[in-house]
């Protein structure tokens, strides 16, 4: 009897599964789902029940403010993170992922929106060193060879053979693009990819998604440039404060829905920026020359001016404002500071005169990472904010800190946490914050909106409008072109280190400016 | 400049300038010091060399991985007495035995530092200075405070350092310089082409990065400290064939000779760059120093500030030499890369 | 009790005693540690005796902190062999300030730090003994020869040395002998190897090596058998027989000499012992009874001033003869203790052969 | 872990070190009944005065990402330089500053290459060991200078009778450091290393608390007149100036800034050069203020004077939770290092057990205090995950995640 009964009853579920597994079949399976994922460090809830899916030869693309959660759920994507509840189904197995060389085991690989190169490494060695079946011994000429061609299929020039030590952020960022897109995965997420890339890389790296997508490859794209989501994702997914809002193919989502959805409520225009008006020259910069970086570089800085750099990435633009502000100061040329020469030969003088850099590797140069936040902004002046004994007043730094917490909104739970432990995007804040506290005359900025989310991106940008209204001179180095036109006054060209002029924003247009940047050669060579 | 450009990589110019130093240091004594340039002072230098030179190969492995090793003199004591007693026991114990007990028992005593290194997360200065003083601790409970004396030994392991294996205008390879080389062309080729001596790179050069990429970090490291505890088993062996009467204060003080040598070889203190065969070039530096020192018959009392002063305007040099061979290089490499430029715009 | 019979000391009193040699790990200590236990069963003492050292990289500072531990102890006596002269006086006064007895052997501190000191042997004696070693290697004819020595500073070597350098200087027999330089091995084995071959590179001529220190004979006696330099170039010094033996009969080490480091711990013991229970005071001309070794009489230093000692003596050389029984019995020694009267017998043998050659 | 939780400051390497410390205190009584005696507890400190005065600035010199291997060559030199004028007939008050001068040159061509030549402080300070040594040892060769001065050498052995006034002065200090621990053991948010402990004003029961604690230990104090030394003394004033500077004051921030990383701390504007610099130099005039007192207390001089401190030193300031790998670390962590490391020697002399296990053991320990916290955290891990929770991985690991922040 009792057999029996088990016996249909078995069947019964048999016969179930089979014809779920049927159903299943035929629809697309997903390579990745998250299933109700949990994470929360500390007081901060960094993801709650999040569900998603990537299917293959799909582009999905995942947006959200700063703080949203983005990096956090592809980390534990990739297993450097363990999420508090939730599954990971890879292939419809739940699985749990408790390395990133076990995510790699199972063809996932990931672009981390912080590059992390070898710096002892050459370029080739950086590509292939986590490549799997690669045999016992090197052969350094495949690997070159290999290396070579990956960096074409990027239509990057880089030496395969230097060392990563030194080379600057957009370059690192390609290296890590072309380690990921030379692995064999099925599932390949990019953590801001583009964000210190300009638009003629971003152009070819998206060539590059294109053909994977082609070939079934599973990628998950973040970017908090709009423009460059709705060109290349199929799907968009929004976050926002760690709850999923909405999933969505491409076109049925708009640009307007997506900022609401992202930021909660709706956003008016985009900034738009009113030419300011130009007041004395500040600095100026006559015949400036680096060998081997930079030469000739020429323009003078108006108080009150926004002056923009635009250019590839590698054409020297940071090396210009490292010059500047006296990190490598210049072989050649002068600098006029208030119409009197001056000679800068380190930060410390440079910020005496009231120059301020914001870098563009904030984790090298801008952060002390597990330091506070108060710590963090206070620390070009710390002499202001200790007492004739060298003691620190820690209330004024606090206050200092919580100010400006409000006035760029700066997420955190508080001012004594640890940088480390912010967003990317709130940390740029903060060196953002540490700079403007030191009460600048001329600010350099050297991709001051890198990894900054729509809404903090317009605030930044206000903020430029409204410290250049208070007769700050802002040199505004910044990959991202319509930025460049839309907030500069003035834009100088910058390529191969040589200047190739100063285009006024009002006669200015997109199509010049990169003419200017990339040269007749390149430009014909991406017609054809 | 091309073609050496294509032959030498960057890393590979500090080598270059460790050779220059050499030259110049031996140069400076041979003409400070009388029949400088013999047979003779070669064979000092070679069996002088030996012992540390073996021992460097591990630490330097070790300190590729931003890690170091501290506990290295203690496991050559261990070793040397530990085997000193196995073959008074059982004279019959042969050559490859023996090595292999040394062997053994230093790998088992790294293999104790990679674990806690590796899988207990703890510095590995706190585990090789805390395992320093462990080891030797277990030496003098393991001896009863007794010695190993030169007439307990086997026949064959006294006379071993003086075996001649081959000889040539009185250049002599004896045995342990023999090994000393051995271990460095090995370990030099596995650094340089092995899947396993680039991640060691990788390790140091970037320990998150390299968790990151997905590379076995932890067992990469491990295997580090396995490798250097062997081959300080290997210089345990190599000290007691080459010093006979071993005390349980045998190689106390060890390992600052050797982590000089490695440091002076220009491994970077801080991982991811450095050879074996720099480390190679620093050991022989700081014995051709200090051998020549003592063939100087300077006052005893200044050897050790001379030692000490050679040593830092070598490194001092050294820094300088680097410098400018990297200006040289990388005029050379921009050079090059604008000529490329100009072939494309043809 | 400056005639009369020797004092006798009366076995079973308590005493908490501490031997404190120079540094561990150490052979020559670990004998007088059992010379000293031997004296310590003898003399049926239920207290403690406690053997402690530092170890060579924290030698001062190591034995200054037993000393004030032994203070805080309340212990009854300590045996110390002194790493410095001086540097330890603060502590050997402040011990003999809190009532304990505080005697030195091998190696003595300044007189005011102690209350007697056991000397091995006259130290003018050990520059006589390697004198005549030296010689009787070298032959009438001489040469030239060079001192290997532990540290610089190391205090019994260099008045040993010294003792050699008045001899040569003032008798005539060593004429032929030539002292062409002394260096330094610091106690390492290997700094000693290198320094020995450093020495016969530096000095083509050179026919002998002398080395006041165990460590230092043995690395540079190996040192010469390595490079098969035994048969122009002879090693001699202080050595331990079992350390040397086979050397010696390799004729690598032809002679080396040394005195029993067990008997010096046993007779340390019999002094401290009667000093500490007060059957005796600390004073010249004082005689007594060392259990097996016989009677000793406590004399003024004369190397130092205002200084009291007891002289144990005497000299062991050995030579390729005699150099199989002392390893062979001292083997024996390990595995059972006591045979001493045979012991002493051997070792007027060895002195008198010392002497004829 | 709710506790855990609650209290952060549970999760801190000092508390786990207070809890060590207690333990050895409690074994040290139980074992020895010498320990526990005002003339022992006296000579906790004063058998190892000097290596504990290094300590101090060694902290300063790991946490600022640099090391000085160099201390003990320092010591002996400034102590053989002092010797080797006295010898000669100076008087000793100008031999002293003749030592200290010497203390001042190591320490201005330690910073001089490490900071300005950029040669990495483990190779300089290597170079300094070898050749530091070896100029004393050209200075004394192989005599030994002593008989100095009565006031000299009874600085560092005659033990100190405290009057009204200091006891008083030592009360004010008290109930300031009470405080300090107090908002200390205080803080709700676990305030990161290198922040600047804040300030927070006790309220009126903890004024209450912390005065009478202060009470207490003043009546100790005066109980225990006339057991300590006067180096003693000077090292509880200097391990108070080095906490200060360390927790509160701009330079110690610096400190902690270019441990952390160095080019941001170049592109903030700091003077990292200068810093560096100064930091050696307060090293080695420590080291030869250190060495002055050796001289003082052993009374006599040799070239190998404090041979082979420097890792001792190393390793107490290491237990201390300063991160070898720089920015990490308080003085009040050293400070409790230092007491553990002594207390245990102590204890382990008074039993007889010698210096070879002495070593082990405190290898062990050293060892232990940082694997037995990691395993707890991997534990965790493994407990089911309602148990748990990632974020209360203890705070100890910071070691670690320094390693993140490498400086080019
Ligand atoms: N290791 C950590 N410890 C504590 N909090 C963290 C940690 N990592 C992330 N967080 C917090 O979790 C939240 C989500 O961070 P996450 O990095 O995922 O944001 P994001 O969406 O990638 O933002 P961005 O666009 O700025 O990169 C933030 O509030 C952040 O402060
Ligand atoms: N992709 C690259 N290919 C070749 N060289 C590069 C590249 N990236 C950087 N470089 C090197 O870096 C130098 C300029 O870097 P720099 O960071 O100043 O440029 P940048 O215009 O600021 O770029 P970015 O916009 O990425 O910051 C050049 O001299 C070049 O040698
Ligand atoms: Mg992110
Ligand atoms: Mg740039």
């Amino acid at each position: 009897m009792q057999s029996i009964n088990l016996h249909v009853i078995l069947c019964a579920i048999n016969d179930f599964y089979f014809e779920l597994a049927w159903i299943m079949d035929s629809l697309p399976q997903p390579v990745l789902q998250m299933h109700n994922i949990s994470k929360s460090f500390g007081a901060t809830v960094a993801l709650s029940n999040v569900s998603m899916s990537l299917y293959p030869g799909e582009v999905h693309a995942l947006v959200g403010e700063n703080g949203a959660g983005k990096s956090t759920l592809i980390k534990i994507m990739t297993g450097i993170y363990q999420p508090d509840s939730g599954d990971i189904i890879i292939n419809g197995n739940p699985t749990r992922l408790h390395s990133s060389a076990q995510a790699q085991a199972h063809g996932i690989a990931a672009i981390y929106q912080e590059p992390l190169v070898f710096p002892d490494l050459n370029i080739a060695e950086n590509i292939f060193i986590s490549h799997r079946r690669r045999g016992f011994l090197v052969n350094w000429g495949k690997m070159y060879r290999d290396a070579k061609k990956v960096l074409k299929r990027l239509d990057v020039d880089l030496d395969v053979r230097a060392q990563a030590r030194g080379l600057p952020l957009a370059a690192q960022q390609t290296v890590e693009i072309a380690k990921a897109i030379s692995m064999d995965v099925r599932v390949l997420i990019m953590d801001e990819p583009t964000a210190s890339l300009s638009a003629h890389e971003v152009t070819q790296l998206f060539k590059i998604v294109r053909n994977l997508r082609a070939e079934g490859v599973a990628v998950l794209f973040i970017s908090h440039r709009l423009e460059e989501v709705f060109e290349i994702a199929d799907r968009i997914t929004i976050f926002r404060d760690g709850e999923l809002i909405s999933s969505r193919p491409t076109h049925e989502v708009t640009r307007e829905d997506a900022i609401r959805d992202m930021v909660g409520r709706p956003m008016g225009k985009v900034f738009q920026r009113q030419p300011s008006e130009v007041e004395n020259v500040v600095l100026s910069v006559r015949d400036l020359s680096h060998r081997g970086k930079f030469e000739g570089i020429s323009f003078d800085l108006h108080a009150g001016e926004v002056l923009g750099f635009a250019g590839l990435i590698g054409s020297g633009r940071t090396d210009i404002a490292l010059a500047t502000f006296g990190i490598e100061p210049a072989h050649d040329g002068q600098i006029y500071f208030d119409n009197k020469p001056v000679n800068i030969q380190s930060p410390r003088q440079a910020i005496k005169m009231r120059i301020a850099y914001l870098p563009e590797d904030r984790r090298q140069h801008g952060l002390v990472l597990p330091m506070s936040i108060a710590a963090n902004i206070t620390l070009p002046i710390m002499q202001d904010y200790a007492n004739a004994l060298g003691i620190v007043q820690n209330e004024k730094e606090r206050q200092t800190a919580q100010d400006y917490r409000e006035k760029l909104s700066i997420r955190t739970p508080s001012i004594d946490l640890p940088v480390r432990k912010l967003s990317g995007g709130n940390q740029q804040k903060v060196v953002l914050s540490k700079w403007l506290n030191t009460v600048p005359r001329v600010l350099i900025l050297d991709e001051p909106t890198r990894g900054i989310d729509v809404g903090a991106k317009e605030e930044v940008h206000r903020l430029i409008d409204q410290l250049a209204k208070q007769g700050i001179a802002i040199m505004l180095i910044s990959s991202d072109l319509p930025e460049v036109l839309a907030m500069s006054d003035r834009i100088v060209v910058i390529r191969e280190g040589r200047q190739m002029g100063i285009f006024d924003r009002a006669t200015a247009d997109q199509e010049q400016i990169m003419g200017a940047a990339m040269g007749q050669l390149e430009m014909e060579r991406d017609h054809a | 400049m091309r073609r050496v450009r294509y032959f030498i990589r960057v890393q590979q110019l500090r080598e270059i300038s460790l050779l220059l130093i050499l030259a110049a240091v031996i140069y400076f004594f041979g003409r400070e010091i009388e029949d400088y340039y013999t047979a003779r002072m070669y064979n000092r230098i070679a069996t002088q060399v030996a012992l540390i030179a073996v021992i460097a190969v591990g630490q330097t492995l070790v300190v590729l991985t931003r890690n170091i090793d501290l506990s290295v003199g203690s496991i050559v004591g261990f070793t040397a007495f530990y085997l000193g007693d196995q073959l008074s026991k059982n004279p019959n114990i042969d050559l490859e035995t023996a090595v292999a007990i040394a062997v053994g028992v230093g790998a088992t005593m790294g293999l104790v530092n990679g674990l806690i290194v590796a899988y207990g997360r703890v510095p590995s200065i706190v585990v090789t200075l805390g395992t320093l003083a462990i080891y030797r601790g277990l030496l003098v409970e393991y001896s009863g405070s007794q010695s190993i004396q030169f007439r307990q030994l086997p026949d064959w392991i006294k006379t071993l350092p003086s075996e001649v294996l081959y000889e040539n205008f009185g250049l002599d390879l004896r045995p342990l310089p023999a090994i000393a080389i051995g271990v460095m062309l090995v370990f030099q080729v596995v650094l340089l082409y092995t899947i396993f001596g680039r991640r060691l790179y990788a390790i140091g050069s970037s320990p998150e990065a390299a968790e990151l990429a997905g590379i076995p970090s932890r067992r990469m490291i491990m295997l580090a400290f396995v490798i250097s505890g062997a081959l300080s088993g290997l210089g345990g062996f190599m000290y007691l064939a080459r010093i006979g009467t071993i005390t349980t204060d045998a190689a106390r003080g060890l390992e600052l000779q050797v982590v000089a040598a490695v440091v002076v070889g220009g491994v970077n203190i801080f991982g991811g760059s450095g050879t074996v065969f720099g480390a190679f070039i620093g050991v022989i530096l700081i014995s051709t120093i200090e051998l020549s020192l003592i063939r100087m018959q300077i006052n005893e009392f200044w050897k050790d500030a001379l030692l000490g002063a050679f040593i830092m305007v070598a490194v001092l040099i050294d820094t300088f030499i680097m410098g400018w061979l990297r200006a040289l290089w990388s005029r050379t490499e921009l050079r090059r890369a604008s000529s490329v430029q100009k072939v494309q715009s043809i | 009790a400056q005639d009369g019979d020797p004092i006798v000391a009366e076995p079973g009193q308590e005493l908490n005693m501490v031997l404190l040699p120079k540094t561990l790990g150490n052979a020559v200590f670990d004998q007088a540690h059992e010379g000293a236990m031997e004296a310590h069963e003898e003399l049926e003492n239920p207290g403690e005796l406690i053997f402690n050292a530092p170890t060579p990289d924290n030698a001062i500072p190591g034995q200054i902190e037993i000393i004030e531990s032994a203070i805080t102890q309340e212990v009854d006596a300590i045996m110390i062999s002194a790493n410095d002269y001086e540097q330890l006086l603060p502590s050997t006064q402040s011990a003999m300030e809190a009532g304990i007895t505080v005697v030195t052997w091998d190696s003595p501190v300044a007189p005011e730090g102690e209350a007697l000191f056991i000397a091995q042997v006259d130290f003018d004696e050990t520059g006589q003994v390697m004198a005549d070693m030296a010689l009787s290697i070298l032959g009438e004819e001489g040469g030239e020869f060079a001192i290997l020595s532990a540290t610089p500073d190391a205090s019994n070597q260099n008045a040993w040395i010294e003792a050699l350098q008045t001899v040569l200087e003032e008798d005539d027999t060593y004429e032929a002998l030539e002292l062409v330089d002394i260096v330094y091995g610091n106690d390492d084995p290997d700094d000693s190897y290198n320094e020995a071959l450093g020495l016969i590179d530096s000095y083509p001529d050179l026919q002998l090596i002398m080395a006041p220190t165990t460590v230092g004979i043995a690395a540079a006696a190996k040192a010469m058998f390595d490079e098969g330099l035994c048969s122009e170039i002879a090693v001699s010094g202080l050595g331990l027989p079992a350390e040397m033996q086979e050397f010696t009969e390799l004729g690598c080490a032809p002679q080396f000499a040394l005195w029993s480091f067990t008997d010096l711990g046993y007779l340390t013991y019999y002094v401290t012992y009667l000093l500490a229970t007060g059957a005796m005071e600390a004073e010249e001309g004082v005689t007594f009874e060392a259990g097996r070794m016989g009677t000793y009489t406590i004399e003024a230093d004369p190397t130092r001033e205002d200084a009291l000692r007891v002289l144990m003596g005497p000299f062991s050389v050995y030579t390729e003869e005699n150099i199989d029984e002392w390893a062979m019995d001292e083997e024996e020694m390990d595995e059972e203790e006591g045979e001493g009267d045979e012991e002493g017998e051997m070792e007027e043998e060895a002195t008198e052969e010392s002497d004829a050659g | 872990m709710k506790l855990l939780e609650r209290y952060p400051w549970l999760r801190r390497w000092e508390t786990l070190l207070f809890v060590i410390l207690c333990a050895a205190v409690f074994i040290n009584i139980s074992l020895s009944e010498h320990y526990f005696n005002i003339d022992n507890l006296a000579n906790i400190f004063h058998l190892s005065i000097e290596k504990a005065f290094v300590v101090l600035v060694m902290a300063l010199v790991i946490i600022n990402g640099e090391i000085d291997l160099s201390v003990a060559s320092v010591m002996g030199l400034s102590a053989s330089v002092l010797a080797y004028e006295f010898e000669k007939g100076a008087s000793l008050e100008s031999a002293i500053s003749y030592a200290m001068l010497a203390g001042l040159a190591c320490g201005l061509a330690n910073g001089f290459f490490v900071a300005y030549l950029n040669i990495p402080s483990l190779v300089v300070t290597l170079a300094g060991l070898i050749a530091y040594r070896g100029a004393a040892r050209i200075l004394l060769e192989d005599r030994s200078v002593g008989n100095f001065p009565e006031w000299f050498t009874s600085f560092a052995l005659d033990d100190v009778y405290v009057s009204i006034p200091t006891l008083l002065f030592v009360l004010v200090g008290l109930i300031l450091i009470g405080t300090l621990v107090y908002q200390f053991t205080n803080l709700r948010q676990a305030v990161e290393e290198g922040a600047a402990f804040r300030f927070r004003k006790p309220g009126p029961v903890g004024l209450v608390l912390i005065t009478v604690l202060a009470a207490v230990l003043v009546y100790m104090l005066a109980l225990s007149s006339g057991a300590f030394e006067a180096t003693t003394y000077v090292f509880a004033v200097l391990y108070l100036i080095s906490l200060g500077i360390l927790q509160f004051t701009n330079f110690g921030r610096y400190i902690y800034v270019i441990g952390n990383n160095r080019a941001g701390a170049e592109y903030a504007g700091l003077r990292v050069k200068q810093v560096k610099m100064t930091i050696f130099v307060m090293s080695a005039l420590m080291a030869a203020f250190a060495g002055l007192m050796y001289a003082a207390r052993v009374g006599n001089i040799r070239a190998n004077a404090a041979e082979g401190f420097e890792l001792d030193i190393i390793t107490i300031v290491l237990l201390g939770g300063v991160s070898i790998f720089g920015g990490t670390g308080t003085m009040v962590g050293v400070g409790l290092s230092l007491l553990v490391v002594l207390n245990l020697r102590n204890g382990m002399s008074l039993r007889n057990i010698n210096d070879n296990t002495r070593a082990s053991v405190i290898g062990a320990l050293l060892i232990l205090s940082v694997l037995i916290p990691n395993w707890a955290q991997t534990i965790q891990r493994f407990l089911p995950r309602t148990l748990s929770g990632d974020n209360l991985t203890l705070d100890l690991e910071n070691k670690e995640a320094r390693e993140s922040t490498e400086t080019a």
